[in-house]
């Protein structure tokens, strides 16, 4: 399945601001597409439009071609803030995902098992999210959005709130589990290592309204790409100069101000 | 100079024709020939002003006799002084009702009434009250008649229309005003059931019947005044049709305010009936109450005529 | 060959379902007005061709007349004046009572065991059986049909006001400690504005009930008033007037409810 | 020589200021017991004492003594059985219906547009005005018993439901949206529990209305109940009676906010 | 200003799991330390204990000396989860933390245009927070804390939400401001390279029950430390290390239940 986002434009009636200016982006099947940008440029009002949650002011999302057969939730999201119900359980949040799908309850309870040893949570079954830390909601979100078998995944910033080891193991399992089930993803992110660990291509969109500066494209395939190879540095020195400059440009223009 | 000394007091009522004699005392200075000083204190029903009487919150007022006012006397609380309302033969009284489907079963006179359905507002009212005596009269057991307590005189009336309920009685002008509908019949009167019944008393507080005797014959005399003017220019009609005019004009004043006189003056003409001349007492009739509501056991057996009525301040008979 | 077509052919483009918006209702104004002039017609029609009892449920159009009437004689001022002055004291001062008596409930340990279940065991006392109490402890005058209406609206203030700051988001609170917020500033700043969706949800039901007790309030002596002009009509089975009455209390109710509601979207303008 | 006596000296060691905590009420079971006993027997003494007066607040012991009659005669499960029965189809009905048309005014901006207003113009009209309508409608048996009480309740729960469900978190409805929960899911597992506090808190207050509408639901045509009981011992001015029938009520008002304290303790155990 | 953890051990009544277990810990005026450690492992508890939000089961937090008469708050906490008031506006939301001193109203509004420039929010001086974007979020809840001017800050995972121009900026923002204030802080991160830039010492806890594995000290002082630098690098993949382990262990253990 391949998304292409043809010319999006979106305002918020509310405030009256452009979030995001004329976005033209095609992801084809399969790929990672990691999104950069500052704080505020309205990465995730995109995902949002991307995900069917947000009706852009102009422009259009469409999706070519069908998903798996065995994907529950064909666009799926890892949001931001959690999300989390605070009367269910862990158990019960991820359930909510799979209790409209006719898959059967032991079915269900297999996909729980399986997501919460994937993110280490068997322990924290029968938790209500106020028993949780910050990174362990993070973990309950990325749990429930792996419980539907995404075809295309929307993760705004999945594992901003996790310590740097559940953050490696987590980025094995994405790059695990993207080897086996191949899905297309939209990866939100600040950390810079970890868009090049990630991305096929990583587009950075400029300060708000937000617009594609630029789109880079990284040659070496997921599973080969390791912490300290200096093609993903050289890359990641890119970006970061990249972004420093749109950083710089928005100081001039505050200080003009 | 009398206007200087005038006592003010507080005289309860409600806006019913039954309460025109304290009207029409006040309307043509009869209160103030007497020194008083009245204020009228108008209620909704008729058991708030009773204990408002009983709480020295009014001076006077009318009522029927019912359990509460019973009750209240036992306790030393309020003491009847004299007589009001009065249904008498020959004057029209409160009729007898029965809904259309009751009628087309053939009850179409009281005696049919055994085994029927009666409304009243509530177990020991007057309405109750009636219901036995008619019972009495035609010779079967007062249960026999199935009371059902509605509470509110419109809802008896709603229960009767839609025949809920087979009977009711209650006073003419109501009762005339309903017997224009197909839905409801008239089947007799009240007063032939119950002879000299004293509808309504006049009532005080304990304490000014006992400690302010002076107060009480004063207002006595002007409400005295003022029933017999009711009673000449509405019930007995010696006065003349202007006196006529003038007394429902006066009474409009108080009662069905909000209509306009046209339509008011035939339900006030409807509703008169005799205030006893003087204030005189039936005491016979009260007794009678007293002892129904003994046997219903709605008040203590241990009440006494003499805890119920101050009897040195009117004619009793 | 056909292998080959199908390869060729490009698989079907669609736009992406849209998944979010809804939960949120728009407001439809003209919607309300139709409403009503609809159930007023239907009940005139009813009226006219007989299908509606007359003597029970008058025509609106007779109780219109009624209504003209009161507006005529100018009775309609004086019985509203009078209703309107007891519902404002009594609703204001049992708003006043109830939101104190309920955060102190929510916020006070000892209080609420205390004060709870003597809520729970006053609030079900029906006002009318009390009459002659509020006659002997508040006379027959306006105090005690202010402390009726008094009584109506605290009882349903204190429960949404403490079942409100139940409810208030308890990290809230804690970060306001952490910047040593005093406790005052608290109950002020955070307590009450996270309340305030409940307080102001209960003033719905309280605003009702209290508009509801005129009519209790009104049978101890009151000369004028709405809850006096129908309790008159209905003793006098004037139907027509008695219809008119309650549309004078119905009126009521829906500007007071329309005031909420205009309270609602300012003091929560914050809200999604 | 003092400067280094200065130095010398550690600087004041203190623990750091407990801060947190405060703003959740702990259980104090024993409280309410002493302070109905504390009431109660203080208005037994003022009544032995004669500072309150005998003729309309009787002494407890009096009431007491209304109650143990009530029960020796065995009219008191007379009188209760008929009012729970009364009690428990009306309110039942009331609040089903009430969370119902309380959720669609919340859902659809159409029932909103239309519903809310009629709502805020029926609430506020007196049950005891509409008594003859009631018997017209439903007859003088049980039927306009359980109308008045199923009227009574409706009201505010649909007022609670709806003002609930407008608080719902919508960031949780969107994520349940991208998740392609259906609607009708998102409304039993997102809408339902996150109005819930609102509607317990609803049910506390719609439960007292429906206490309190059983005497005017009793004054239609009833034999039996404690509302008839009252009423009765109202217009007989016995006092006794009187307070020994308010004490049902009040017992009964007690017991049903215990379960609603239970209810609300087991199905908002996810509070903090 | 100095704090003194004397054995400081922690359960949750509710749940009952030991989350910390006997922390020893000392904290030098003008010191900062940053503490790692995984996810869950009681890291934000510990930071609540300190800033006098929670009790703990056993031992003591010691304040020792008394804090400069201008700070407004000495301890004064970012949330992990930002806890902004919805029905504020940005700027009420910072001036929630100074209402309650006296300053006036000319000072107050001073000082939030200073902090909300220094957080490059001005021009969302009156949003409510439900129009902010996550980064920004996190952006008012340091202003707000800066706003105070803290003797000491307790600052949960403060940066986890911003866009790497954005963090870069903060944390010179934070080291300049150190220089100035010489202000103590606790820092709870997952970044590493946050750690090590911003931390005198970098305490390192195991996992659940949080006990201090280990301390180390770095010499460099904070503002001559840059992002390549080769000390930081080494204690940074030090650090890395260790987390490893710990989580290897924890997999272990999970492997073993
Ligand atoms: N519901 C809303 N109403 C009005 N404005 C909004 C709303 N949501 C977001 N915005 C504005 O839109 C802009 C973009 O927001 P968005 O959340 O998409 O940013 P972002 O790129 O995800 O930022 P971050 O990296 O900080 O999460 C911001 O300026 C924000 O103020
Ligand atoms: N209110 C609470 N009730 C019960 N258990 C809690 C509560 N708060 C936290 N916990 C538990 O305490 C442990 C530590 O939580 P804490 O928030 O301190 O972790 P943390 O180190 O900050 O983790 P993270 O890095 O993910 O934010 C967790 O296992 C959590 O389940
Ligand atoms: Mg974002
Ligand atoms: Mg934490």
């Amino acid at each position: 399945m391949e998304i292409r986002l043809k010319g999006i434009s979106h305002s918020y009636r509310d405030g009256g601001l452009k979030v995001l200016s004329d976005i033209n982006l095609s992801i084809r099947e399969g790929e990672i597409v990691c999104l950069i940008g500052p704080s505020g440029c309205g990465k995730s009002t995109l995902l949002r439009i991307i995900g069917g949650l947000e009706l852009p002011s102009a422009g259009a999302v469409l999706q070519v071609g069908d998903p798996p057969p065995t994907s529950l939730n064909p666009l799926t999201y890892v949001f931001q803030d959690f999300a989390l119900l605070p009367w269910r359980t862990v158990e019960g949040n991820i359930s909510l995902a799979l209790e409209d799908h006719p898959i059967g309850r032991k079915m269900r309870n297999e996909i729980i098992d399986g997501v919460l040893a994937r993110t280490n949570l068997t322990e924290f079954r029968k938790a209500y999210p106020r028993q949780l830390s910050g990174g362990m909601k993070q973990r309950v979100a990325i749990a429930r959005a792996l419980s539907v078998n995404p075809a295309v995944m929307l993760m705004d910033e999945p594992l901003s709130a996790l310590d740097s080891q559940i953050r490696e193991i987590l980025m094995a399992d994405l790059i695990e589990l993207w080897c086996r089930e191949n899905f297309t993803a939209f990866y939100v992110t600040h950390n810079l290592a970890e868009a090049v660990r990630l991305g096929h291509r990583v587009a950075v969109l400029s300060r708000r309204p937000g617009r594609i500066r630029e789109i880079i494209e990284i040659e070496t395939p997921l599973d080969q790409r390791s912490a300290d190879s200096p093609e993903l540095g050289r890359h990641q020195q890119h970006l970061w100069e990249m972004l420093r400059d749109e950083a710089r440009a928005a100081d001039l223009e505050l200080a003009n101000v | 100079e009398q206007a200087a000394a005038a006592d003010k007091i507080k005289v309860g009522a409600l806006r019913f024709t039954s309460h025109s004699a304290s009207f029409v005392a006040f309307e043509r200075g009869y209160f103030k020939e007497q020194g008083l000083d009245v204020e009228f204190v108008f209620f909704q029903a008729a058991q708030p002003m009773a204990v408002a009487i009983a709480s020295n919150d009014v001076d006077f007022g009318v009522t029927a006799i019912s359990g509460g006012l019973i009750n209240l006397a036992e306790k030393g609380a309020v003491k009847i002084i004299g007589g009001a309302l009065h249904e008498e033969k020959g004057i029209d009284g409160q009729k007898i009702l029965v809904s259309k489907a009751a009628f087309d079963a053939g009850v179409t006179h009281p005696s049919k009434l055994k085994g029927r359905s009666y409304g009243i507002t509530q177990a020991g009212s007057s309405f109750h009250y009636m219901a036995h005596k008619i019972a009495q009269k035609e010779g079967f057991a007062g249960t026999e008649i199935k009371v059902k307590p509605l509470h509110k005189v419109g809802a008896i009336i709603g229960a009767l229309k839609s025949g809920q309920i087979d009977a009711w009685s209650i006073v003419p002008h109501i009762a005339k005003a309903l017997a224009k509908s197909p839905a409801i019949h008239v089947i007799g009167d009240v007063a032939d059931y119950i002879p000299d019944y004293q509808v309504t008393t006049v009532f005080t507080s304990a304490k000014n019947a006992a400690g302010n005797r002076d107060l009480v014959k004063r207002f006595l005399a002007a409400f005295s005044k003022g029933a017999a003017d009711f009673n000449a220019a509405l019930v007995d009609k010696t006065a003349g049709a202007k006196a006529d005019e003038d007394m429902v004009r006066l009474v409009h004043k108080y009662v069905y305010t909000s209509r306009p006189f046209e339509k008011a003056a035939p339900s006030i003409r409807n509703g008169s009936m005799r205030i006893n001349q003087g204030a005189k007492l039936n005491l016979k009739s009260v007794q009678d109450q007293l002892d129904w509501f003994k046997s219903e056991k709605l008040v203590s057996q241990a009440v006494t005529m003499d805890m119920l009525v101050d009897k040195s301040y009117v004619k009793i008979y | 060959m056909s292998d080959a077509t199908v390869a060729l052919t490009a698989p079907a483009e669609k736009p992406v379902r849209f998944r979010g918006g809804g939960f949120r209702t728009r407001p439809l104004g003209i919607i309300s007005p139709i409403v009503f002039v609809v159930v007023i017609g239907l009940w005139e029609l009813g009226s006219q061709s007989g299908l509606i009892g007359k003597l029970i449920l008058p025509a609106p159009s007779e109780a219109l007349q009624a209504l003209l009437e009161l507006i005529e004689t100018g009775n309609l001022w004086k019985h509203l004046g009078a209703s309107l002055q007891r519902l404002i004291v009594g609703w204001t001062a049992g708003t006043i009572l109830g939101i104190g008596v309920g955060l102190a409930i929510a916020l006070f340990s000892y209080v609420r065991a205390g004060a709870q279940p003597l809520v729970s065991a006053i609030f079900p006392i029906p006002k009318i059986a009390l009459l002659p109490l509020f006659i002997i402890w508040f006379g027959i005058g306006e105090g005690s049909k202010i402390a009726t209406i008094l009584f109506g609206t605290f009882f349903p203030t204190v429960i949404a006001t403490y079942g409100g700051v139940d409810n208030v988001d308890r990290t809230l609170i804690r970060m306001a400690q952490s910047f040593g917020v005093s406790w005052s500033s608290i109950v002020r700043k955070i307590i009450i504005p996270g309340a305030m969706p409940a307080i102001l949800s209960g003033f719905r039901i309280s605003i009702a009930i209290a508009i509801v007790l005129l009519v209790a309030a009104e049978m101890i002596g009151a000369e004028f008033g709405v809850g006096a002009y129908i309790l008159l009509a209905g003793s006098l089975v004037a139907t027509d007037q008695l219809i008119a009455g309650v549309a004078i209390l119905s009126a009521l109710g829906l500007t007071i409810a329309w005031l909420i509601g205009k309270a609602e979207s300012y003091l929560l303008r914050w809200r999604t």
